[in-house]
């Protein structure tokens, strides 16, 4: 086992990493920019040492001062978190190369799941389910009409060469096929002068659903259930559950064992997600997150493993030590992600926390490192806390959430506390019936 | 420009500067004029607040420790200190045996090489940005240093 | 089901209870003395009613005041949480004659068990087992021999009319029993003036394990199984874990089913805890608890149920809805009853709290009705958080006590957070080797 | 005797005012008197830190409510205040129709009725403890009263 871990991280999930470390008995070394002197992580931490001034770019992204805080610290082994550099497989191969553990995948793999098109590309390739139409570009108006036809309307036409939302047509049938296919060729060729386009089916009410792997040296891979992250704000996931309300204990086995049998098959290590879109039962790979998510909380509330623990353990060559049957689902979670911003305008709200109370008892997990008085800094991300509720069926957590948002006291600062509470009360949200773009709907209708 | 005029920051400063302190008037005068600050009441300062409600963070984490060696407090608001650009290892010599770069009472003038910092395997050296005298070395070769921590006191 | 219920208590349990009717979406109304009326659980009741003066008698035990703010309120169920009124019979009676419902078992079964002699007797009439000895007086010397060798000794012949340990001797073998049965005797016609004696096994170093029970109106009961409550001093419990290191799953069973059966056939109703003294894989049975418990949590965390929704549910005519069957333990957990005592004198520390900060993570659950400007009067009970850490196993549950008694933080008032953390580090505990005598030689030892 | 001597709690509440407004100085004079206090330096004070960080808890609690009628939170300090020993519901008459037991204006005597609360199906008679005049009647026939609310103010 380690001798003593850098954590590369602020916030929330620098002081989620220490207490793993604490538990399992490693000493940690915090890392910090001087905007975070006073922080939390910094004050748990058992040793810290300063890389830079405020700008993440000087510090907590500065690949020569979190390696030189390593040596002088004397740690062997790395933490990345999430978000920074935990995504980042030269960051992971300069710490190898310095003789120190990442605590991650591999650089390999990482720069696999880096490169959106190459991952899909390869997942495909194992039978991991992707958007079904055209492989590759669609020469003629004849062919885009035989691939629609067999995947079926809603489809999309999408230029090869695009992005933003450029060169993208929806053909709602095929009356609608012609027009969608010139205006989108038509839009390419003056947008990125390359008129190739392809097509796939259209996705107009998904679930952004994901599943939760773990991976060890010995070739052992588990999946640890799905989370559905539907509710999400300009691509920014604000609650999660787990599991998913429109997945059944059938469609999550058939799905984790595709998964599992493709990472197997890589050689994949360590934690991983993989995100999918889901509508009318089937599943669409998106992405590969190569690292601990920020909602894994929920995950460890209905599956009674310590996710950092596992990982940690992972790096150091121990084997899992269980299989997927050992792996049980339990209850339900429900994690509301705590921003320190306006909950009507999502401007930041940086500033001096004067009070904070967590809500307590039954069933209730709080991750933050917010403390009475201590600074929300206006560099970094705006997520100040996690409340994480757990019960044995999902409308008893929904309650338990409720009545802990009632709970949870920031004073100084406004956070999105309150539109949380306005989202609990929802009947789509209590009915489960939510798609990846019920809130933003939800947001601009309330506001 | 700035020099026209006042500086709000400098004010903010002072302000600043009589909240931390308690005092109720302070006055400085420079080549850009002069400004002084002054409140009637000592304020019942939210800073105050913060000090006392942060109280729980020393008592929850007393393990806290920079690795570096001891520095006063003060050393990194002294208007002479060298603060560390960089995280490393401090070098007060050229090679292991060799002279010292500077010693305490030596003259430096700007530019002068005052220590190194090694760094990935690379020793970057660390000059004086104005002349002045060595009053204090704060740390010894081999240490660890973080950034922003003080080096030298060179007034 | 209820539409309001009183919540007759103050403090973490009030809160403990409202939090559940919260959850259950009843409302609740608080009562408080008024040296309270800035308390937690009077800021977040849906509605209060002050009761008195500080003085518990003239307020939390004023039954008068207590009825007429039920009635004054239209509350139609009483809580009456720990301690306090909890285990009076004539109050459950009163709330009865008022037309409310009593939040708890029967009176008669309350004044069953209120009587320690009468409820040993119909306890082991029902053949849960009790301190083997004597059945009442023992007339002869010889008779004592003839018992004595039956039940092995150390042997206690104690005075029946006795207390406070006068009239009480221990003859550890048959040669001293002579010497034992007339010194008892002479101490008991001094003290008591009554020299009938009666004798039974001597335990010298019994764990105290408690058997949780749950019954509903309609014959179902089942047991959450146990409690080890061992770590006390001066007869107060400090520290408690579920399940006890010393009781194995087959031995729990046993003690389980024979407990449900007893208590199914005296028709008992709501929560209740049978509290045993168990010594060389025997147990004794002591008293039943008619109520909620203070370490009632510990219990949740492994079973997976809320105690006090149970018991609102029972209270309402609800079937259980699950049998023993149903219940599974998993993971071990551990309370630490936080007081506002000195650590080193056990002094009580009234005052004001100047901060609050509760830890936080996985796996850490805190009930404390504390907040950051809150008054710890000096008028009631000394404990004012409890800390409970449930993981896998018991070493990682130690681990996670370990780090949570570091991130716990109440500046202006002392507690006993610095006691939990010298007793979470001596091998004894670790190993879990310990008896009720642990903690008070511990502390005589290290002041 | 109290006449002759100073209020040893009119300076305490005196002290108290000071360290929440940030005063340097009260000066209170009247019948009983003149007192002055004075503190060279505001306190930093703990008070002020507890009500600062005592604001989570209204936050939090939103839904505080007594059953009782709008009563001043300053009633229950007045001096001629009339509170209730016991929690229960008011009668202002001693039946249904009849005449109110006192009315505001009205001259009391100490010992004569003011009120009735019903508690356990019992009525309590609430008497004057003093004699006086009836300033204000804070709550109605039927409302429910708490423990120490106040009822009536007799000077």
């Amino acid at each position: 086992m380690f001798n003593k871990i850098l954590i590369a991280n602020r916030g929330e999930i620098a002081l989620r990493i220490q207490r793993a470390c604490r538990e399992m008995g490693i000493p940690t070394v915090a890392v910090h920019s001087t905007a975070d002197a006073e922080a939390m992580h910094v004050r748990f931490a058992d040793e810290s040492v300063c890389i830079g001034p405020p700008p993440a770019r000087d510090s907590y992204l500065n690949i020569p001062a979190i390696l030189a805080a390593a040596t002088i610290t004397g740690a062997d082994a790395i933490h990345p978190g999430y978000g920074f550099l935990s995504e980042n497989a030269s960051f992971a191969e300069m710490v190898e190369a310095h003789g120190l553990t990442f605590i991650g995948p591999s650089p390999a793999h990482m720069r696999m799941m880096g490169d959106k098109i190459a991952a899909k590309q390869s997942m495909g390739a194992l039978g991991v389910p992707l958007v079904p139409g055209s492989d590759g570009e669609v020469a003629t108006l004849d062919e885009a009409r035989k691939i629609a036809d067999e995947v079926g309307y809603p489809v999309l036409i999408k230029a090869t060469a695009g992005g933003g939302g450029r060169g993208m047509k929806v053909a709602n049938d095929p009356s609608e096929l012609e027009e969608a296919w010139h205006v989108a060729r038509t839009e390419a060729k003056s947008a990125f002068g390359n008129d190739a386009v392809y097509l796939e089916k259209y996705l107009d009410k998904p679930r952004h659903v994901e599943l939760q792997v773990l991976a060890d040296a010995h070739g052992n891979v588990v999946h640890l259930g799905e989370r559905d992250c539907s509710m999400q704000r300009r691509h920014q996931k604000v609650l999660e559950e787990a599991g998913s309300p429109a997945i059944t204990p059938e469609v999550r086995d058939q799905l984790g064992a595709t998964a599992t049998a493709a990472l197997a098959k890589i050689g994949y290590r360590n934690a991983g997600t993989l995100e999918f879109l889901y509508q009318d039962g089937k599943f669409a790979f998106i992405e590969m997150n190569t690292r601990l998510q920020v909602e894994h909380p929920i995950t460890e509330a209905i599956c009674g493993l310590d996710l950092v623990r596992e990982q940690i353990r992972i790096a150091a060559g121990h084997a899992l030590g269980y299989t997927q049957s050992d792996i049980k689902f339990r209850g339900h979670a429900i994690e509301c992600r705590i921003n320190a911003e306006d909950p009507e305008t999502f401007l930041p709200t940086p500033g001096t926390v004067e009070a904070f109370h967590a809500p307590g008892g039954l069933g209730v997990r709080v991750d933050s490192a917010l403390y009475a008085g201590c600074k929300v800094p206006p560099y970094y991300d705006s997520l100040v806390a996690k409340l994480v509720v757990y019960a044995p069926t999902r409308l008893e957590a929904i309650a338990r959430l409720r009545r802990s948002l009632e709970e949870f006291a920031v004073v100084g600062i406004s956070t999105t506390v309150p539109l949380h509470q306005r989202i609990v009360a929802e009947p789509d949200f209590i009915a489960g019936d939510y798609t990846i773009h019920w809130l933003e709907k939800f947001v601009n209708r309330t506001r | 420009m700035s020099d026209d005029r006042f500086d709000p920051e400098c004010v903010r400063q002072l302000a600043q500067i009589l909240s931390e302190t308690g005092l109720t008037e302070i006055e400085v005068e420079g080549k850009a004029g002069r400004i002084r600050v002054a409140r009637e009441h000592p304020p019942v300062a939210p800073t105050t607040v913060a000090a006392q409600v942060a109280a729980p963070a020393p008592a929850v984490a007393p393990a806290v420790s920079a690795p570096a060696p001891a520095a006063q407090p003060d050393d990194a608001h002294s208007p002479g200190a060298v603060l560390s650009p960089m995280v490393g290892i401090a070098y007060l010599s050229p090679e292991p045996g060799a002279e010292p770069f500077v010693m305490v009472g030596h003259t430096v003038t700007a530019g002068q090489t005052l220590m190194l910092i090694e760094a990935m395997k690379t020793f970057n050296q660390i000059k004086a940005t104005k002349a002045g005298t060595v009053r204090r070395i704060l740390v010894t070769t081999g240490a660890p240093v973080e950034y922003g921590q003080p080096l030298m006191i060179v007034e």
